[in-house]
């Protein structure tokens, strides 16, 4: 029995033999990846509004947002977060509450939304365009609620619900012009959720577009994840690899637009020096420190701020039904403010304010 | 009865230094008393048999003895020191080496891998493949077994197998050998030259204790004999000082019937035509090379032969569970060649598979099921696809009753039976339906004595009634003992078909090895 | 000469390994030869994808070489993941790697219980730990964490200059390093030592084994608990060294991957690892030829390219696979 | 015999008890109310006929992936493919019921069930003909058929099958005449799936063919002996298997969902074999075993309204529900219950087998 013992104490050392050896390199190596304020920004919004309705929904004078979030979770650092952060924002400033439910099967759509409607809510805010045809049934039977659609696009006027939808291809022609700007070996890549998402394939070509408006040699190479939509999302594991495959492939500048696997995407680009990374939805300098080395900016769609807006209207009572765009754009440089050449800097602005005004289109339908 | 107590130092010579003794053990299970106040003694260079019938307790004994089981009461000592064998690697550290019944070989590894297990001869870390071989043939050289240790276990043949085993113990310094039921699975030959190494082995000093149920080799090899019955020493013996039948009696505890009681045949039409069959085996090796047998009906042709001969496909074949190379298969003038074993069954074939345990039993039905198991879909037992559970546990009752199948009830898990019990069912299912046809194959192997005289009677009983009976069994006084005529079959063929009484045992021995 | 008698001397199976071997070096080098950087991208890819796999493949091959089933590998590696991720960022990367093998370890040593000592069935056991691990993980679940420090890559001296696999091989990261270690000291620990021997007897033949002193239970148990350190470590990698985040369900199905991998394999290291590699590949030629846009094909159908040419693969040349005798029994001493 | 025989039918009932304790303390930890969250599960699966309707919701398509893998097990199969064989039917079932417009309900809606059923059934069979001619174990081949069929259901609801005017991948929805209806809040869905456990039940333990199934379970050779097709009934299992998924499929799409959308049906086929454990491979028993997950997936909405606790709480429950019903020694420790004769729990081959 010696020798099993002693076979299964040397798998142990080994491993912790190299681990260790690993360590070594860490307290030397890049101590960039420190901040841990970054979550930070979440937790104290957290923390100063207290989740759920505290108060009678029902009366006029309170204030009550219900979100349903597509399946996942509110703090999947994309959409779903974006837009709870979003809520929170919305019932601190107008001295409401909010609350959310997460969807952990499809069908449970409306069965959520319903129980919002239940508790009076004021503001149902559905997250995703895969909720939209529940929305619209929602909206259509309960014409006292208002209901806010997150990506999803109104083809008919419901009065009550309006779509909170963004022009994904501007932000991403926005991000893929810089990229086109800032790459030197003329190659950008983008690692892609799916195709079967209509957001991310805007976001893809429209980047494919923009990096080829500012630099007619760039090659874009873009791949999606080859998986179902139950891993598409879901796998930093692809999404690092495949990235290493496209900075093998000598590109520099690299897209994650795919919730974690776009986020496994940036980490891995941070790891490798020169190489810059965008980041997508939200500012994920925020949501992903660990891709601070190399996260230049990130392809936003303000998906809280629209949320915000909105919530305000519904308030106000000047909202309409339709669609509402929100507003889409670049996240701050942060970092690497000070290290983009002034140029870059000057046509980029100039970009996005023709991109934004439609002066420039993006190319995509 | 024969000898009383005779003296032990005596029988060894005296001087030869006491390597095992066993005093008062006592093992029970639930419900049995497997072994009651056992003594025994062996000494250096000495062989000593235990004689008994199946369920006598000796294989109990002998796990004690290797530390499989723990003894409740009594005392084992080795080389005069008392000892507890709490496992076999005590056992083994302690110079006691088992070839166990059921060969305990990795079919996939090497002989030498197989040799070293548990023991490996290392250099640094690591097997040292190159010793472990040169020790294999060492021992096979000194003890004169000859094995290749390069060779895969699954390949070699059961005699070769066997050999394994014993350098297995001695590998591992065995001077007490233990070999349980050692010559259930070889030939005549094979035996003698297993008896002449238990000698070799004898005369350079290893004390063996030796298991078996049959007589002659007792006669031929051991020094002395213990006989057990009921998991009790009822006698001692030097077998110079005594005779076969007095063992058995001894044994058996009254006489034994040595023949079945049964009239002259009465042959008729064939029902069984086998005509230059060719089957393969399992690993795609042709087996049976153009083997041709026929059987009539009422009478019992009985095939002996060593295992591993073709036996089991030739059985198969006939009965639609193996396809057939070239050649045909005829019951009762229809051509089965090409049918499969529903169809065959269907024709009036009756079979009792070679291993119960794999084919002819699901362990985990009740009796009821297993008893309707090859015709569960057949009137009156299911009627348009729906099974009718009143006529299963009607015949089910018959049966049990018929055959007396020891079973708290019919919807008791098969698994639950004792080995003759369960023989019991499948000969009843098989029995029961009035086959033309009926292939045994080792009917009465690992049963009671009781049950086996049972089966032969029920065996003899369908040939009276105009059944053709075909038997195949490993055990030749099982074959002497019921057939009508013996087929010898070797490598694949055919080689003899004698008359019972043209049949003796030394020549049927000769035609099994393939002699003339 | 001398190699012609060598190669003589050698046993068919590493024959093949080496002709294998070789002629995927010939191809690696023909292709690197005809497109260069590409070649490297997608076997560079291949190492990383296959990485993971092959080391939760060899948590299976430990478990089933001594006769227990695991199919509770996901879980193991999803927890392993976990606590790996977490313990980073709470002392650092060293101890997070050492908690989520421990860990990975201590569920192992849970089915071998199961297996073993509590006799249940092997396959329910594996399940509840893939339920459980699915379930406490995303449910302790907390964002907005970081890593204490993160995996370097290690370029091994000399070895990284190699053209092609330099860069693919020894360009890495600690625990792939370890990866490529584990695989050969397991498959020359399987079939050279003792402990091999007996790993194998256990699992082949357990009354065999049994009967010449080798403890069964004993090997079980120290053969699952190992092969669940490794699953744990597996996880580990995924979290710690591959992504340098955990997700809930971040494992997206390799656990079970890692059992074709290990039938494909035969059930030996080297191969299952060949296997991975093999899968590996075809991910990696996948993403290429979305990049190149070479085809215009659905990615859905790129996508079940690897699954389709496995279940070909199996169906055309493998045949029967051999798993070890005992593979899912529980062994009861007579 | 009889006392021992209310003590197997308690088990599972105190397993799932002590689950539950298991979960409430879990939720105590995480810092939420138990007694709340306990408020929650009954008002989202029992309180009231919606939540009834929606508990034999959820568990009709478990029911129905739970037999598919009782149906592989009782022949010795381990399907894990239950997953993408309800995929196919399901995409199968709402093509059939957009494409086809102008057929009465009493035949399209059965059509449609049928065509779930058979594309279940096609890609279970093509694993079994490989599993029993080519020797392929049927667990790499599920494994694989998940994949393919995963990415070719989300092709071709995303492709030639996608709704024209949508954005996003989905097929139409199914006419009216192929919709399943609820009658008073309930699922009529549920009680097909129902009757299915009492005609596999039927099927398995008293016809001549559930009888050649289990025998090829239990003893291949037996079977082999026995005259049986052991090849054709590994090929017949697989296939009934996946059909009994496909229709969890086809009754998903026709009753719930109303079209085919990726990412609905997700996580059902892997239920299908928790309950098939839970119920100790039991047709029957499988209504109860898919009625308490559906129950607990059912309160997930609640769960998070009324006590704010995260709905995976539900998995943790089910794992140690499952523990304890397939380790019953573990209870009967704790209940200092004795008579523990022999070695019970359930009975399934487990090696890969070849």
């Amino acid at each position: 029995m010696r020798k099993t013992t002693g076979a299964l104490a040397g798998l142990l050392a080994l491993s912790m033999f190299a681990a260790a050896c690993g360590g070594d390199d860490a307290d030397t190596g890049s101590g960039s990846a420190e901040t841990t304020a970054a979550g930070g920004a979440t937790e104290t919004t957290a923390a100063a509004m207290e989740r759920g309705f505290q108060g009678d929904c029902a009366s006029e004078e309170v204030f009550c947002i219900g979100l349903v979030t597509d399946v996942g979770k509110v703090d999947d650092k994309s959409f779903n977060q974006s837009a709870w952060e979003g809520a929170m924002q919305a019932a601190q400033e107008l001295d409401g509450f909010a609350d959310y439910i997460e969807t952990v099967d499809s069908k449970d759509y409306e069965t959520n939304i319903q129980s919002f409607i239940d508790k009076k809510a004021d503001v149902v805010l559905t997250v995703g365009f895969a909720l939209g045809e529940a929305t619209t049934a929602a909206a259509k039977a309960n014409p006292d609620t208002h209901f806010i659609g997150v990506d999803a696009f109104q083809g008919e006027v419901v009065p009550n619900l309006t779509g909170l939808v963004f022009n994904e291809d501007k932000a991403g022609f926005m991000a893929g012009a810089l990229a086109g700007l800032l790459t030197e070996t003329n190659v950008v890549g983008a690692v892609l959720g799916t195709d079967k998402v209509p957001p991310v394939v805007a976001f893809g070509k429209g980047w494919e577009n923009g990096a080829k408006h500012t630099n007619p040699e760039v090659k874009a190479i873009t791949t999606y994840h080859p998986g179902g939509l139950d891993v598409a999302f879901l796998d930093p594991t692809w999404g690092g690899q495949t990235a290493k495959q496209a900075l093998d492939n000598n590109a520099d500048v690299i897209f994650g637009a795919g919730g974690k696997t776009g986020n496994g995407a940036l980490i891995e680009v941070a790891k490798k020096d020169g190489a810059y990374c965008v980041g997508v939805d939200t500012d994920q300098w925020e949501t992903v420190p660990e891709a601070h080395p190399c996260l230049v900016t990130s392809a936003m769609k303000l998906i809280d701020d629209g949320v915000v807006e909105l919530a305000a209207q519904v308030k106000d009572g000047s909202i309409e039904g339709g669609n509402y765009f929100g507003k889409v754009g670049l996240a701050p440089f942060h970092d690497f403010d000070s290290k983009l050449p002034a140029d870059v800097k000057t046509e980029i602005e100039q970009i996005i304010a023709d991109v934004d005004s439609g002066k420039l289109p993006t190319g995509v339908n | 009865m024969v000898s009383d107590r005779i003296d032990h130092d005596a029988a060894a010579g005296g001087t030869a230094e006491l390597l095992l003794e066993a005093r008062g053990i006592t093992k029970r299970f639930p419900g049995v008393v497997a072994n009651a106040d056992v003594s025994l003694q062996l000494h250096r260079g000495e062989i000593l048999a235990l004689l008994g019938e199946n369920g006598a307790g000796k294989s109990t004994l002998v796990k004690m003895l290797f530390g499989l089981y723990r003894p409740d009461e009594g005392e084992i000592r080795i080389k005069g020191e008392p000892v507890t064998l709490r496992s076999p690697k005590d056992a083994i550290s302690r110079g006691i080496g088992m070839v166990h019944q059921h060969f305990q070989l990795v079919p996939v590894m090497t002989v030498a891998e197989n040799v070293v297990l548990g023991a490996e001869p290392c250099r640094g870390r690591f097997i040292d493949q190159r010793r472990a071989a040169a020790e294999v043939r060492k021992l096979s050289e000194r003890y004169g077994l000859a094995v290749d240790p390069a060779a895969t276990v699954e390949d070699l043949p059961v005699g070769t197998q066997q050999r394994v085993e014993i350098i297995k113990a001695l590998f591992r310094g065995a001077e007490i050998l233990i070999l349980d039921e050692p010559t259930a699975v070889l030939t005549p030959q094979e035996t003698d030259e297993l008896l002449q190494i238990m000698r070799e082995l004898a005369a350079r000093g290893v004390g063996i204790i030796f298991i078996t149920h049959k007589l002659r080799e007792v006669m031929a090899v051991a020094d002395r004999v213990e006989v057990l019955r009921g998991g009790r020493v009822v006698g001692s013996a030097v077998p110079s000082r005594t005779d076969e039948a007095g063992l058995a009696s001894m044994m058996v505890g009254r006489t034994v019937v040595l023949r079945v009681d049964k009239t002259p045949a009465q042959p008729g039409a064939v029902m069984l035509r086998v005509r230059a069959l060719q089957v393969d085996d399992d690993r795609h090796q042709r087996a049976v090379r153009g083997l041709d047998l026929e059987v009539r009906a009422g009478e019992i042709v009985g095939v002996a032969g060593v295992q591993g001969n073709g036996q089991r496909e030739l059985v198969e074949a006939i009965c639609g569970m193996r396809p057939i190379r070239s050649g045909t298969v005829e019951v009762d003038g229809r051509d089965t060649t090409s049918m499969n074993a529903k169809a065959v069954n269907g024709l009036g074939v009756a079979h009792i598979p070679e291993d119960r345990e794999k084919h002819g039993l699901v362990g985990s039905y009740t009796i009821a099921d297993d008893l309707v198991l090859n015709r569960f879909d057949e009137e009156p037992f299911a009627r348009h696809g729906l099974r009718d559970f009143t006529a299963i546990d009607k015949q089910a009752e018959q049966l049990v009753q018929r055959f007396d199948v020891r079973t708290p009830s019919i919807h008791t898990e098969t698994n639950a039976l004792s080995g003759g019990n369960k023989q019991k069912v499948i000969v009843a299912r098989e029995l029961s339906y009035d086959a033309k046809l009926v292939v045994a194959a080792q009917p009465t192997r690992g049963v009671d004595v009781g049950s086996i005289e049972f089966i032969h009677r029920q065996l003899v009983a369908e040939r009276d009634r105009g059944a053709a009976v075909l038997v195949v069994s490993a055990e030749l006084d099982e074959i002497l003992g019921l057939s009508d005529r013996v087929a010898v079959m070797s490598e694949g063929r055919i080689v003899a078909m004698l008359p019972i009484e043209e049949a003796d045992r030394d020549r049927i021995g000769l035609l099994m090895a393939g002699g003339a | 000469m001398g190699i012609v008698n060598a190669l003589r001397r050698l046993s068919p199976d590493s024959r093949n390994t080496l002709v294998a071997v070789l002629t995927g070096l010939v191809a690696a080098y023909i292709a690197y030869g005809i497109w260069d950087f590409k070649a490297t991208a997608v076997l560079g890819f291949m190492v990383r994808y296959s990485t993971p796999l092959a080391l939760a493949a060899m948590c299976g091959i430990l478990c089933e070489r001594s006769g227990v089933v695991n199919i509770g590998i996901e879980g193991q590696m999803l927890v392993g993941a976990f606590v790996a991720f977490f313990g980073a960022t709470w002392a650092g990367i060293v101890f997070g790697v050492v908690a989520g093998v421990v860990v990975g370890a201590l569920l192992g040593a849970f089915l071998a219980v199961c297996a073993v000592s509590w006799r249940i069935n092997q396959i329910i056991a594996g399940t509840v730990i893939n339920i459980l691990a699915a379930g406490v993980t995303s449910f302790f679940y907390r964002q907005g964490r970081t890593m204490k420090g993160s995996m370097p890559t290690w370029e091994i001296p000399l070895l990284k200059d190699i053209p092609l696999l330099g860069k693919v091989f020894f360009q890495n990261q600690p625990l792939t390093y370890l990866t490529f270690a584990i695989v050969i000291v397991l498959q020359v620990m399987l079939f050279r030592t003792p402990w091999g021997l007996r790993t194998r007897a256990v699992g082949e033949h357990p009354s065999a084994a049994d009967t010449v002193g080798v403890n069964v239970s004993l090997y079980r148990y120290g053969n699952v608990a190992a092969g669940g350190a490794l699953a744990g470590l597996a996880g580990a990698l995924l979290s710690v060294e591959a992504t340098g985040t955990f997700e809930r369900g971040m494992t997206s199905g390799r656990g079970f991957l890692a059992l074709a991998i290990m039938i494909m394999g035969r059930w030996r290291p080297s191969l299952a690892w060949a296997a991975a590699l093999f899968f590996g590949l075809l991910n990696g030629l996948v993403n290429q030829l979305n990049f190149e846009r070479v085809i215009d094909v659905p990615p859905q159908f790129i996508g079940m390219l690897p699954d389709v040419l496995t279940i070909v693969v199996l169906a055309t040349f493998a045949g029967r696979v051999r798993a070890p005798a005992a593979s899912g029994q529980p062994y009861t001493k007579e | 015999m009889n006392r021992q025989r209310v003590q197997s039918a308690l088990l599972p009932v105190v397993a799932v008890l002590v689950a539950f304790l298991i979960g409430a303390i879990v939720v105590l930890a995480d810092g939420k109310s138990p007694v709340r969250a306990a408020e929650a599960v009954i008002k989202g699966s029992m309180a009231n006929r919606a939540a009834i309707g929606a508990t034999l919701e959820k568990a009709t398509p478990l029911i129905l992936t739970g037999l598919a893998v009782i149906v592989g097990m009782k022949a010795g199969l381990f399907n894990i493919g239950a997953q993408g064989q309800l995929l196919l039917g399901s995409i199968m079932s709402a093509y059939v019921g957009y494409r086809l417009t102008v057929l009465p309900t009493v035949v399209h809606l059965p059509l449609a069930l049928l065509a779930g059923v058979a594309f279940g059934a096609v890609p279970a069979f093509v694993v079994g003909v490989l599993k029993a001619y080519r020797g392929v174990h049927e667990v790499i081949a599920t494994i694989m058929m998940n994949t393919i069929l995963v990415n070719l259901t989300d092709w071709l609801a995303g492709g030639p099958w996608m709704q024209p005017d949508q954005a996003i991948s989905k097929t139409p929805p199914i006419q009216a005449s192929a919709e399943i209806p609820k009658v008073a809040d309930l699922p009529v869905g549920f009680f097909l799936a129902v009757v299915m456990a009492f005609v596999v039940w039927f099927l398995l333990s008293r016809t001549t063919l559930g009888f050649e199934l289990g025998t090829v379970g239990a003893n291949r050779d037996a079977a082999h002996y026995a005259g049986m097709s052991v090849k054709g009934i590994t090929v017949l299992a697989m296939t009934l298997s996946g059909a009994l998924a496909g229709l969890g499929g086809a009754i998903e799409t026709q009753g719930v969902v109303g079209r085919f959308e990726p990412g609905f049906n997700r996580g059902l086929g892997f239920d299908g074999i928790t309950i098939a454990l839970l119920a100790k491979v039991s047709p029957r028993a499988a209504i109860p075993a898919a009625l308490l997950i559906g129950a607990l997936r059912a309160s997930s909405t609640q769960l998070q309204s009324i006590a704010q606790v995260a709905p995976e709480i539900v998995d943790v429950i089910l794992a140690v529900a499952l523990l304890l019903v397939a380790a019953p020694m573990i209870i009967r420790w704790a209940l200092r219950l004795r008579n523990a004769s022999g070695v019970e729990g359930v009975n399934l081959n487990t090696g890969w087998g070849s």
